[in-house]
Formats: C-alpha cells, structure tokens, sequence
C-alpha cells in the first residue's frame, strides 16, 4: 500500500484531483456571480493546460517517448491555450 | 482467425438493436401512432407541440439508420457459403437491403424535416408526415424478397451438414408471409391494415424484431460453426 | 476522360500502349473519379451556385428567386446524366478491400452504403432543387420546403456513410495482407466520427452549426475532402503495386492457385 | 483497492524501470496518428467555442449558469481516477503480472463506465426540463462537445473490453494493443479535462 502512495503515478493523480477541486473552488467561489471575470478563466485555464500536460507526459508515458512526440503533443497543449486564452481577451 | 470480421460486424447489432429501442420508445410519434384520420391542422399541431421529440429521434434515426446493415451483410457471407451454383442469390440480398435501407432513410427525413420547421403551411407538415408513414410502413417489398433469398439459399444447399438448420428457413417464409399486410396501408385509413392498425404496424415491427433476433442467433451460430471453411469464404 | 492516356503502365515489360495495361479497367474506374468530383464541383459552384449552401434563415423572396433559376434545372440534367459515376469511385475501393484478408461481409456492408448514399445524398436532394426549378407555379411555402428538404438531405445524410467508412476502417485496421497503410484505418475512423458532427445541421437555423456554418460545413467539408484525397492516393498506390499474378486476367500458367481464389468472389 | 495496491506495488517499481528505455512510442504507432488528429479536430472545436463566446459573453455567461457543476467535477475525478489505474495496469501488464493488470483494468472499467451513468443524470433533467441543443449556441456547443466526447467515452469502454479479454485469454498477452488502448484512454482523459475547464468553469 505505501509502495502505491509513493508511487510517482498515484501522486500525479493526486496532484491532478486537488487541483480539479481547486479549480471547481474558484469558479464557484469567484465566479457564482456568472459574470465575465478574467481572473478565474486565466487561472482555471492555465490550470487545464497543466493538467492536460501532466496527463500527456505521465499518463500517455510520452515523456520517455521519442522527441517528435514530445514536441507535437507540448506544442498542441501550447498553441491550444494561447489560441484559448487570446481568443478570450480578443473577445472582451 | 477467419471469422473474426463477421463476429466483429455480428456483434455491432445488438448495440444497434438497443439504440432503435430507445429510439422507439421515445418517438412521440408512435406512442400511440400516430392516426391517418388526422386532419393536416391536427398534424401541424402535434408537430408542434413535439418538436424536441421528434427532432431527437429524427437525429438519432439519421445516426443508426444504417446500424443494421454489417448483420445482413453478414447474412449475405453464409448465403454466399450455401452449396448452390452461383452467388446470385447473395447479391440480390446485397442490393434489396440497400433499397430497403433508402426506404427508412427517407422516412426519417421526412419526419425530420416536418419537425425542423414546424410552423411551415400545415398542408405540407400532413404531406411529410403522410410520405414518412408511406416509407416507412408500405415498402415491404425488398425484405420480402431478401428473406425469399435467404430462405431460397437455406433450401437449396446442398451440403451435407447445412450452414443453417431447416426451421430458420421456414421462419424467413413466414415473415414474408406476416410483413405482406404493410403494403396495403396505403389503401386504407382506418381499421387493422391502416398503418397505426394492428396488421400494418404492431404485427410488421414485432415480425422486424423477432426476425433480427431470430437471424442474429441463427448467424452467430453458423459464424461459430464455419470455423477454418477459408475457400468458400474468400 | 482526358486524362486516360496518363494511366502509368507499370514495370510489365509488353504493356508499351495503355491499350495493353493489364489494369486498365481499374485504371479507367480510377480516373472516373477526378473527372466527376470536377464536373460536381462545376455543377454545384459556378453553374448553379448551390453550393456553397444558401443560409437557412435567407428570406422568402430570396429562396423563391434561387429555386426559380433556370440554372437549377439544367444543374439537374447535368447531374442525373452523371450521377452514375458516383458508386465508381466506391467500386475502385471495393476491389482494393477484395484483396484484403478480411470477411467480404465489410465489403457487402460497404456496397450496401454506396448503393443508399447515392440515392439519399445525391439524386433525392437533386430533385428537391429540381422540381422546385420545374414548376413556376407552386407557392412560397412549398419551395422553402423544397430547398429545405434539399439542403438536409444534401449536407445531413449522415448514417448510410458512416457505416461505409466503418466497414472501410475495420477492414483496413484488421487486414493481415497489407493492402493499404494501416494509420489510414485510424484515419478513416477519425474522419467519419468527426463527420458525425454535422448532425445539427437537422436543429440549427443560424450561426455556426447551420448547414452553411462554420463547424458543420467549411470545417467538416475541409475534413472530408483533404481525407478523400488521401485515400485516393493511397489507392493509386495501390493499384499500382498490385502484382500481376494476382490479377483476375493474369496468363493462367505461374499461379493457378491464385486466380482460383480471386475468381471465386469476382462478379 | 488496498488489495490490489498491496499484492503489486513491487511489480510496478520494476516495470517503470524496465519501461524506463528512451524513445518509447507507447502503442501503436499508426495509433498515435489518430491521437494527435484527434486532439487538433478538437482544438479546432474548442478554439471556435471560444470565438463564438466572445460574440455572445451574455448569453454563455447565462446558460453556463445552468449546468451541474458537482457532476461535471465529479465525472472529472472518474476518469482521473480511471486514468490512473489504466497506467497503473499497464505498468503491471509490461512487468508480466497479469493478475495486478486484470484487477487494476477493471477497477478502470468501473470508473469509466460511471462516467455515462452520471452524464445521463446530467443530460436527463436537463433535456427534460427544455435545455435541449437547439435553445441556443451554447447549449448546441455543450452538446455536440460533450455527446461527441461520450462517444469517445463508450469506444473507449469497448476497447477496455477487448483489453481485459486480451489479458483474461491469450497466452501471451499483446502489451502493445494493450498499450495502445491506454493511450487512446488518456486521450479521452486529456480532452475531458479541456472541456470541463471551457464548459463550466471559466466566465
């Protein structure tokens, strides 16, 4: 059992369900008014793309994969969020 | 190894069976059926006032419509395995479910489009509604004839441990026999052959069920016993 | 046809004329193919100007003026004198999945396709536009309906292609011989499943996921037409390396094994 | 669970090891092609949500105050969860420990097929109560979005299916396939993740 906690997986996941919470937090506490506030989307956003990331390398085990593969799913999760988070501004 | 492309595409039809369950279940349109006395206003109506329904379903029916197809396609493969002189009888099976298939996709665009803008004249919401009923119940005629083939290639095989015991053969005479009735929805409005009656709806779609299940056992079966049987196969 | 004489003649050293090409009924199914997605093209785009699709929302008088054009109806002839081409390039597939080592039930289930695409997807939306064209006559509502009916059925038949491209994928995925390259299997997939989003075309009246949004048609057409090219040239590629002994034409003396296998299913 | 945790948390410290060569494509590579298209089909969906939102801030803003955000960050957790013991049987496949990778394959099975149930509590009362795809272009994205990652979903399901049969069945069980499921899996996983952020959680 302790060798499982330890297990570097099972603290990724760990890490990935508090930070699910976290970000369900802010968005009910900073955003119960259902009004456009950029804080919570910045950080709820920023907050996806990590745990897309962490999913990809550790899940998904690319991060021992070749470099291609590195590179094309990093640079998905990159354009994504920089596409998601200009769009957003753009649109304000 | 051989049969596993069947056995894949055979076991695609009970998922697709349950989604034209559900699909059944919840069209407004069939609980009860809808009559053919109604009058266009009447329709129109009811169109209206069910428009997520029927719309759903519509959608759903677009989806699955073909859902059906890798099971008779499968039937095709065991009629082509029969002992007889040609594969005639496979492709005629093979175009009568392309036929047939066209049929109900039409049915379900027409209810589709009634519902897409209910609010058009009501004359034409009748006339949409009345045209899905027409393709949807009357043409029976392609798996009347698809069941003959099957039946046919049953009777004539002349191996000596036959692909499909006697009785399914039997079986697919007797639905051409019990979906016969359908056709003549079109001469009626009311009473049992008209297409909410019990001849021309609730018989033909219990056959059309019974008869998927029935082929569906009955195909597993010959699947499972064709076994290494390569050279008919290919 | 034009492009006929460009059929390369491979390696067989006899085949000097493409009159001797021992492929040259694939290759005139296969260069059918061009030559109808550009008469399509041509029909639909500059001559008729129903695609790229008119909005859902347009006004009464504007669709009324658009079914009334003459062009409608000449687009109509031009399409039902070719239509039959349609199922060629489907045939062209069909023979290459005929090589493969899977259940010809995935080849009858995609037959079965072709056979419902052709008629809900082509010749039923045609005559929609073409009957509207037909008849001055008939009154607003019963055009809006046409041109409705026309357009779903054009940009939302979804179901009878979506079982093609299913039976084509598994039987690229499960194909033991290799006939076509196996990320194409995924990629079909892929392709068809994305497809499936074109579904609400059947709700929306406006805005992107109309029949002429966005999503359900530039994207979903962008999707389907670079995927379409990809598989044609796979399948250029593969005709090309078929071997000639496999053909059902093939001098009968090296293999006799082989085309007694092939023949057994041709027809 | 503890069970499974205790019978072979040994076996997973050795497969990472053993796993631990660089250069690895987990799975097949022709699997990795419909992944990454996967991903950019819908990146392009989710780039264009956000496009439509800022024309219509008021209207997202509203309808996005009707979801159920306790079942869309509990369905997060599922598939997190689902996820975690996906690698986690993997792991145990690759080192030779079948019986740690079936039980760890079904509790993920478990986990993801909550997932369904729980949307269908989500959609059910929803539809019922008139927000269905056509009220407007958020609700339409919200259900195209999600009913096309359901799809992903029960394929996913299926193929876990055929994952336990390969590790329950054959002799020598295919650890590539059973790769290559897994990272379709995650990739479920990676796309959830994205739209829950987009659905119901940023204003």
């Amino acid at each position: 059992m302790t060798a499982l906690i330890r297990n570097p997986l099972t603290i990724v996941w760990a890490l990935l369900t508090t930070v699910t919470i976290v970000s369900s937090l802010i968005a009910l506490d900073g955003g119960a008014a259902h009004q456009i506030n950029t804080t919570v989307t910045t950080a709820v956003l920023l907050i996806a793309a990590v745990k897309a990331q962490l999913v990809i390398s550790h899940f998904m085990e690319v991060r021992r994969a070749p470099v291609w593969l590195k590179a094309t799913t990093s640079g998905w999760v990159i354009v994504l969020f920089a596409l998601l988070l200009g769009f957003y501004f753009a649109g304000l | 190894m051989n049969t596993r492309g069947q056995r894949i595409l055979l076991w695609t039809a009970p998922p697709a069976v349950a989604l034209f369950v559900l699909a059944y279940l919840v069209f407004p349109v069939f609980s009860p059926p809808l009559s053919p006395t109604l009058t266009p206003d009447q329709v129109a109506a009811f169109f209206r006032g069910n428009v997520t329904g029927i719309l759903g379903v519509a959608i759903l029916g677009n989806l699955i419509a073909c859902s059906l197809v890798p099971l008779f396609a499968v039937t095709a493969v065991q009629i082509s395995r029969a002992a007889t002189s040609s594969t005639v009888l496979t492709y005629a099976y093979i175009i009568c479910v392309g036929v047939g298939t066209t049929a109900f996709i039409l049915a379900d665009y027409c209810w589709g489009m009634a519902a897409f803008r209910p609010d058009r004249d009501p004359q034409l919401i009748s006339l949409l509604n009345d045209m899905a009923w027409f393709f949807f119940i009357a043409p029976v005629g392609t798996i009347m004839v698809q069941n003959l083939c099957f039946a046919l290639s049953v009777y004539l095989d002349e191996r000596p441990e036959p692909i499909f015991p006697r009785w399914v053969a039997h079986f697919n005479v007797a639905t051409i026999a019990l979906l016969a009735p359908s056709a003549f929805s079109i001469l009626y409005k009311s009473g049992p052959l008209a297409w909410n009656g019990p001849l021309s709806f609730t018989l033909r779609l219990t056959t059309f069920a019974v008869y998927i299940a029935v082929m569906f056992w009955a195909l597993l079966r010959a699947v499972n016993h064709q076994g290494d049987d390569r050279v008919v196969l290919a | 046809m034009a492009e006929l004489p460009k059929a390369p003649a491979p390696s067989a050293g006899q085949a000097t004329s493409w009159r001797r090409n021992r492929k040259l009924d694939q290759w005139i199914a296969f260069w059918s193919v061009p030559f109808f997605f550009n008469l399509f093209g041509l029909v639909f785009v500059p001559l008729s100007w129903m695609m790229p699709p008119r909005s859902p929302s347009s006004s009464t008088p504007h669709i009324v003026g658009f079914m009334h054009s003459h062009n409608l109806l000449i687009a109509c002839v031009i399409l039902t004198l070719a239509y039959g081409l349609a199922p060629v390039s489907n045939a062209c597939y069909l023979m290459q999945v005929k090589r493969m080592s899977v259940s010809p039930a995935f080849r009858y289930s995609m037959m079965i396709g072709a056979i419902t695409g052709a008629i809900v997807g082509m010749l039923f939306p045609m005559f929609c536009f073409g009957l509207g064209a037909f008849r001055p006559g008939y009154s607003p509502s019963v055009l809006t309906m046409l041109y409705d009916f026309g357009y779903l059925a054009f940009i939302g038949s979804l179901g009878c292609f979506c079982v093609m491209w299913m039976a084509f994928g598994l039987a690229i995925i499960l194909d033991e011989n290799n006939i076509l390259p196996k990320w194409l299997g995924y990629y079909t997939i892929w392709q068809y499943v994305t497809e499936l989003m074109a579904a609400p075309v059947w709700i929306a009246k406006s805005g992107p996921f109309a029949w002429n949004g966005l999503m359900t048609f530039w994207f979903a057409m962008m999707l389907y037409v670079s995927w379409q090219f990809i598989v044609y040239l796979c399948i250029y590629k593969a005709i090309k390396n078929q071997p000639e002994a496999e053909l059902d034409n093939a001098p009968p003396e090296p293999h006799p094994g082989a085309l007694e296998i092939t023949s057994k299913t041709s027809a | 669970m503890t069970d499974v945790a205790e019978g072979s948390a040994t076996d997973v410290d050795r497969s990472q090891r053993a796993a631990g060569a660089r250069g690895h494509v987990p799975g097949d590579s022709s699997m990795w092609f419909f992944v990454i298209g996967d991903l950019l089909i819908f990146g392009v969906y989710f780039v264009g949500y956000m496009y439509f939102r800022g024309q219509h801030h008021e209207l997202f803003l509203k309808s996005q105050a009707r979801l159920n955000l306790d079942i869309g960050a509990i369905n997060t957790v599922m598939l997190l969860t689902s996820s975690l013991f996906v690698v986690l049987g993997t792991e145990a496949a690759r080192a030779g420990n079948r019986a740690a990778a079936l039980q760890r394959f079904w509790i993920a099975l478990a986990f993801g097929a909550a997932f369904p149930l729980l949307k269908m509590f989500e959609w059910i009362p929803e539809i019922s109560a008139g927000v269905t795809p056509g009220k407007n272009l958020f609700f339409m994205y919200y259900y195209v979005m999600t009913g096309m990652h359901l799809c992903h979903v029960a394929l996913g399901l299926v193929i876990m299916c055929f994952i336990l049969r390969n590790l329950k069945t054959s002799k020598a069980p295919k650890i590539s396939f059973v790769e290559t499921g897994a990272t379709y899996w995650h990739m479920v996983d990676v796309l959830w993740l994205v739209l829950f952020a987009l659905l119901y959680l940023m204003r």
